[in-house]
């Protein structure tokens, strides 16, 4: 039973951390950036490649190659973030598009990019590892957590507790936050809007990158993972609150232990089910989600 | 008013458009009859879940055409999406506008069962390497041949290893999965075992922890992995060792081939398969496998059906210069056949199932080694 | 018997008294004007009325029936329109849907009569309809029938609004700054179109803040601040109250 | 000539699921991505009631459609208390959950095996077999769906729910039960997606829960934005444009090993620039 709340938390944590960046997308441009699931997969091939690059030909080791990788890919990924909003996005904006018709236009996106992932990578999985044995986990309180889990959770409360201090603390963060509350607003006040959403995409991007980059390491990689997870960032997002960063948190642990449990009791074939069944109640119940007001 | 015009304008061209591509269909189909060349059709899952065997059966016939150095005989492959109306459309296009008369393919049955009318209809012939359910066996109709062995072979030798042992049974919420789950459960019943779990997982899932966790509380000694996706195999052993399940591992023909491994990596050692033509002890197998390595630089995702869809071309070709290239004559002489092919010597019973029998192997140290009951 | 019966509703939004225990009377045939300086509550009286914001206390009664707790369209049906601060006509569909749409004697508007035989519209209706259509051409939309609404400029959208309330025949018409944006000459025709709504024996409820134009139009004249009436009465009286001034000066 | 036939029976079908799917979309402003299951409810219902009860052809389809009929009426209590994108997203959980009913309900719908062999439909004696004939009843149905949906979009009822498009609000100032008119419009366009499915599951004899996944109503989406909103012409050529151009393609003679992959990519830029350029779609005059 314990194991089961463990595997839920875990696989919860790396849906918080995907449904942070989504949601500060949804905050500072007000639509569901639907390709999103897409972008983070993308980052997540490249690490694949690097870390295959600097492990098989420079004779780099295998979590040395996973971090550098990790690192470029996010950082390359966060620019095609930038680029995805001011070449694709924006002119949308500017044209007067309606927020449904942007959902419509970034799910065109995500299908564009899943496709181009399995061109230029294939359509076979590709697994990122970080030991050559797979190792037995780590025994406490009868239930048992591998390494790579450890690490997992690891990178997920780093990145949250760091981010939550850049969003609070610093000024760039401020002025996320000003925008997410009331775009027009702000740039009455002074904030350069259009700075502060390049800067909310390239973190964002950032994000999911090493969120799909820990998922491969449980789940490897394949170019359909990009619609799977932003359906289950968005059922993480509508319970938490949509574009509340703490939303988002909890949000992603309750979907992750939820649908465990619903795996355990009901069996696997009903986890969706029970993914789906939480995201209509609380679209009825509470659509604000939890910690909106 | 502007707008009339303008509507009025584009209705137009859209009509042009269509009518041009409906044209432009009918005006290649007068252009294949004058050239001699045999079209053989292929349909095939080229995108979704399967896509990575799809490919395998592809480049398999590739390398057999090649191989045989014909130049007379060109293959037109189409991609069934693994779904019924794209495998239906597929189909008919290759019978009624490119006249083949014979079709290798059918991979998921949803495609399959939607082509059976077509093929019937159009009294064209049907050669499967890849799909196993055995309900095909009843619904095939005289014109559907396969070298890959259904099932129902496959639960017999699976069920006779694990007969009278504590089961665990995980499968795959698929066709193939659900008909192999059902049929295994009543071999297994002759001998009256009944699985300790019995758990269904959706395709696609990828994580399997919570399912092992009931696996682990059941007390299972023996763990049976019922999957056509070698990613979802792989995954659930591994997270199986993760979660350090020890017992003995069973899985079927989706686990000989490099997905498989990559996912699994080491944690594939020990684990038995029931399989069919992947037998690396024969070198013409291992020569295909070389063979294609060096062609495509990657090793094939499933070596089983790569080595099937390469027996099947051959079959095809020798059959085509026994009799001619007419569906008829191919029917029955494929009934005559027994082909030593590289899964083993193949001929085909009155269903059009093969004789081919899945034999058991075991991973050691990252090869498939046959392992005598 | 008054028309439209106000007692003591109010209304806070987390904290800020939008309506704070409002009450008033409108009798049958009046045209009352209701003044105030901005953020009075007057708009939020108007969703009070129509019930697209439930009370927090109080009850309002029409015709003698309490309306308090129904939904806003059997309110509407019970013949009470209004129209929104900077109200549009419906944009992307024509000036003569936007006109149907309002027209009250489109009823029993279901699947059914879809399909079955095209009802003829009474003597009374055919009368009430020609007299829109002549009305449309006197405020020069007669030739716009079939263009989308959102083609139209801003004041005729506005003269567009009022032709709709006037379709809808309702017996209380609660206007909300209709004047507002509008030129010298549109103002004209809107007033025209006011005092023919009167004549025919409408009730209107009026928010405006061109002062001149309540002076000309209101019988009575309702004055709010902060959510609290002030003052009630004709014009020219309750304009020399020293609250209301100090209510204007933002004392 | 089979293959053309096969064609324009897919066409026809499609165009019956997107004219209905435009009504509640394109003249009412429900964006619902449900349409998909009620097409899937409407084939299960066909394909189990003429396998498993010997019902004739006619009946088993016109129960099936009843049947769609009042899920819809029992499903539209709950989508339709929300609108634009969170209806979008409760309308995708409502498809997912009843694509995981038909996967696993394995007693009634034969989980992932699907329903097999179901017959040729027989109408007055005519069997159906020959494709000619059951193109006929595709083409008269979807003539009919052509007249009932121009004729209600026509009439006074049309104007209403174009008017509900624009603002609800407005409307109920008008005194129009705005909740009555969205209802019986949603379970209206779920019956005859429901008919749309009958007619797909009886002609390809083969059906499983994999065709009636999410990617078919966002395909049904996607011919009604590139038609146009409300316009049932432009529906129609949008359902035969998706139908119809990637079996052409297959005479493009692409090499297959990107051919797969490219239509899908064509797919995602035509969504994208058809937001960017023409939201209201080939014939549409209302923007989404």
């Amino acid at each position: 039973m314990f194991q089961v709340l463990v595997n839920g938390i875990i696989v919860g944590g790396i849906y918080a951390l995907i449904t942070i960046g989504f949601n500060l997308i949804y905050s500072a441009v007000r639509f569901y950036h639907l390709a999103y699931g897409a972008v983070g997969i993308l980052g997540a091939y490249l690490t694949y490649q690097i870390q295959k690059f600097i492990f098989e030909t420079q004779g780099g080791g295998l979590i040395t190659g996973f971090l550098l990788g990790l690192l470029i890919s996010s950082i390359v990924t966060g620019m095609l973030g930038i680029l995805i909003w001011k070449f694709l996005y924006r002119p949308l904006r500017k044209n007067g598009a309606s927020n449904v018709s942007m959902i419509v236009a970034s799910f065109g996106l995500l299908i564009i990019l899943q496709n181009l992932i399995g061109l230029i990578f294939g359509q076979s999985a590709k697994t990122i590892r970080l030991s050559e044995v797979t190792t037995q986990g780590y025994e406490f309180l009868s239930a048992s957590i591998t390494k790579n889990q450890i690490l997992i959770l690891i990178v997920t409360l780093v990145s949250v507790f760091v981010f939550e201090l850049f969003l609070h603390r610093t000024k760039i963060g401020t002025a996320i936050r000003a925008v997410g509350q009331n775009s027009q607003l702000a740039a009455v006040v002074g904030v350069k809007t259009e700075k502060v959403i390049y800067i909310t995409f390239f973190i964002a991007s950032f994000l999911s990158v090493l969120a799909s980059s820990l998922i491969a390491l449980e789940i490897s990689l394949k170019p359909t993972y990009g619609l799977m997870l932003i359906l289950k960032v968005i059922v993480a997002s509508i319970i938490g609150g949509i574009g509340s960063m703490r939303g988002a948190l909890v949000g992603g642990l309750m979907l992750g232990v939820a649908e465990n449990f619903g795996a355990y009791y009901f069996g696997s074939q009903w986890q969706d089910t029970v993914a789906f069944g939480l995201l209509v109640i609380f679209l009825l119940v509470r659509p604000q989600g939890l910690f909106k007001k | 008013m502007l707008m009339n015009k303008q509507k009025h304008i584009l209705l137009a061209t859209m009509l042009t458009v269509v009518v041009a591509l409906v044209l432009g269909g009918c005006s290649t189909k007068v252009a294949n009859l004058s050239q001699e060349k045999i079209k053989l059709g292929y349909v095939g899952p080229l995108t979704g879940d399967l896509a990575s065997i799809g490919n395998d059966e592809k480049r398999a016939i590739q390398l057999a055409l090649t191989a045989s150095g014909r130049t007379d005989i060109e293959v037109i492959f189409e991609d069934s999406h693994c779904n019924g109306q794209a495998g239906s459309n597929a189909a008919q296009k290759l019978v009624n506008v490119d006249q083949v008369q014979l079709i290798m393919g059918a991979g998921c049955s949803d495609a399959t069962l939607a082509m059976l009318p077509i093929i019937q209809q159009g009294q064209v012939v049907l050669f499967s390497s890849l799909s196993t359910s055995p309900e095909l066996t009843k619904v095939g109709g005289e014109y559907f041949f396969r070298n890959a062995p259904s099932d129902d072979k496959a639960t017999e030798v699976l069920a006779k290893l694990i007969k009278n042992k504590k089961i665990a049974l995980v499968s795959e919420n698929n066709d193939f999965g659900q008909a192999f789950l059902n049929d295994l459960k009543v071999k297994l019943a002759e001998f009256d075992t009944t699985p300790v779990a019995d758990e269904i997982f959706n395709t696609g899932t990828t994580d399997y922890k919570t399912i092992l966790q009931k696996v682990k509380e059941s007390k299972a000694e023996v763990l049976a992995v019922i999957s056509n996706s070698p990613v979802s195999n792989g995954l659930v052993i591994k997270q199986a060792k993760e979660l350090g399940l020890e017992m003995a591992y069973y899985g079927t023909d989706s686990i000989a081939g490099s997905e498989f491994s990559d996912t699994a990596q080491d944690a594939a050692e020990g684990v038995y398969a029931i399989l069919v033509a992947a037998n690396t002890a024969d070198d013409r197998v291992n020569k295909l496998l070389q063979l294609y390595e060096n062609t495509y630089l990657e090793g094939p995702a499933s070596d089983a059906y790569t080595v099937l869809s390469y027996d099947r071309m051959n079959i095809v070709l020798k059959a085509i210069d026994a009799v001619g290239y007419d569906a008829e004559a191919i029917r029955n002489y494929l009934h005559t056949i027994n082909y030593d092919g590289l899964a083993g010597y193949t001929s085909f019973d009155e269903n059009g199932d093969s004789s081919i029998l899945p034999l058991v192997l075991r991973f050691e140290d990252g090869e498939l080694v046959p392992v005598q009951q | 018997m008054s028309l439209l019966q106000i007692k003591n509703i109010s209304k806070s939004f987390d904290g800020l008294k939008a309506l704070h225990n409002l009450s008033f009377n409108v009798n049958d045939g009046e045209i009352v004007g209701v003044i105030g300086p901005n953020g009075a509550g007057k708009s939020t009286l108007f969703n009070a009325i129509m019930n697209h914001i439930n009370k927090d206390s109080g009850d309002i009664y029409f015709d003698g029936i309490n309306i308090t707790k129904k939904p806003t369209h059997p309110i509407a049906g019970m013949g009470i329109v209004r129209t929104f601060q900077d109200s549009q006509p419906l944009p992307q569909i024509s000036v003569q849907e936007n006109l149907d749409l309002a027209f009250k004697y489109q009823t029993d508007i279901s699947l059914v009569s879809v399909f079955g035989r095209h009802k003829f519209l009474q003597e009374e209706q055919q009368v009430h309809f020609t007299k829109i259509k002549e009305l449309l051409h006197e405020v020069g939309l007669g030739s716009k029938l079939n263009v989308q609404a959102q083609d139209l400029s801003y004041g005729q959208g506005k003269l567009l609004e009022m032709l709709k309330v006037i379709a809808s025949d309702a017996r209380l018409i609660l206007l909300d700054e209709p004047f507002s944006g509008l030129f010298p000459e549109m103002i004209k025709l809107v007033t025209k179109l006011i005092y023919d709504l009167s004549a025919s024996g409408k009730t209107i409820l009026l928010v405006e803040h061109n002062m001149q134009l309540i002076e000309e139009i209101c019988d009575r004249v309702i004055v709010m601040d902060a959510g609290q009436k002030i003052a009630d009465g004709d014009f020219k009286t309750v304009t020399k109250q020293q609250n209301v001034i100090d209510s204007y000066l933002g004392k | 000539m089979d293959f053309i036939v096969q064609l324009a029976i897919y066409s026809a079908i499609a165009s019956i699921a997107a004219v209905s799917l435009n009504y509640v979309v394109g003249f009412t402003g429900i964006m619902s991505i449900s349409h998909a299951s009620f097409y899937g409810i409407g084939a299960y219902g066909t394909a189990l009631l003429l396998t498993k009860t010997g019902l004739s052809f006619v009946p088993a389809l016109l129960l099936g459609v009843l049947i769609t009929g009042l899920v819809a009426a029992f499903a539209s209590v709950p989508i339709l208390r929300l609108r634009e994108d969170s209806l979008m997203l409760v309308s995708v959980g409502f498809a997912l959950i009843i694509h995981s009913l038909m996967l696993n309900w394995q007693s009634l719908t034969n989980g992932p095996r699907g329903v097999k062999s179901i017959p040729r439909p027989e109408i007055f004696g005519i069997s159906l077999t020959d494709k000619n004939f059951y193109l006929v009843l595709c083409l008269v149905l979807l003539v009919l769906t052509i007249i009932i949906f121009y004729k209600i979009t026509k009439s006074p009822y049309g104007t209403v729910i174009k008017g509900i498009r624009e603002n609800e609000e407005v409307m109920k100032n008008y005194g129009y039960n705005v909740s009555k008119y969205k209802h019986s419009v949603f379970v209206l366009g779920a019956i005859f997606a429901g008919l749309a499915g009958g007619l797909f599951a009886s002609y390809i004899q083969y059906i499983s829960p994999e065709s009636f996944i999410l990617l078919p109503s966002v395909f049904m989406l996607i011919m009604v934005i590139l038609g146009g909103m409300g316009s049932i012409g432009g529906s129609i050529i949008g359902a035969i444009l998706i139908t119809v151009i990637p079996e052409l393609m297959r005479f493009a003679g692409l090499p297959s090993s990107f051919a797969a992959e490219s239509n899908q990519i064509v797919y995602g830029i035509i969504l994208f620039a058809l937001m960017y350029w023409r939201p209201q779609g080939l014939f549409g005059k209302y923007k989404i």
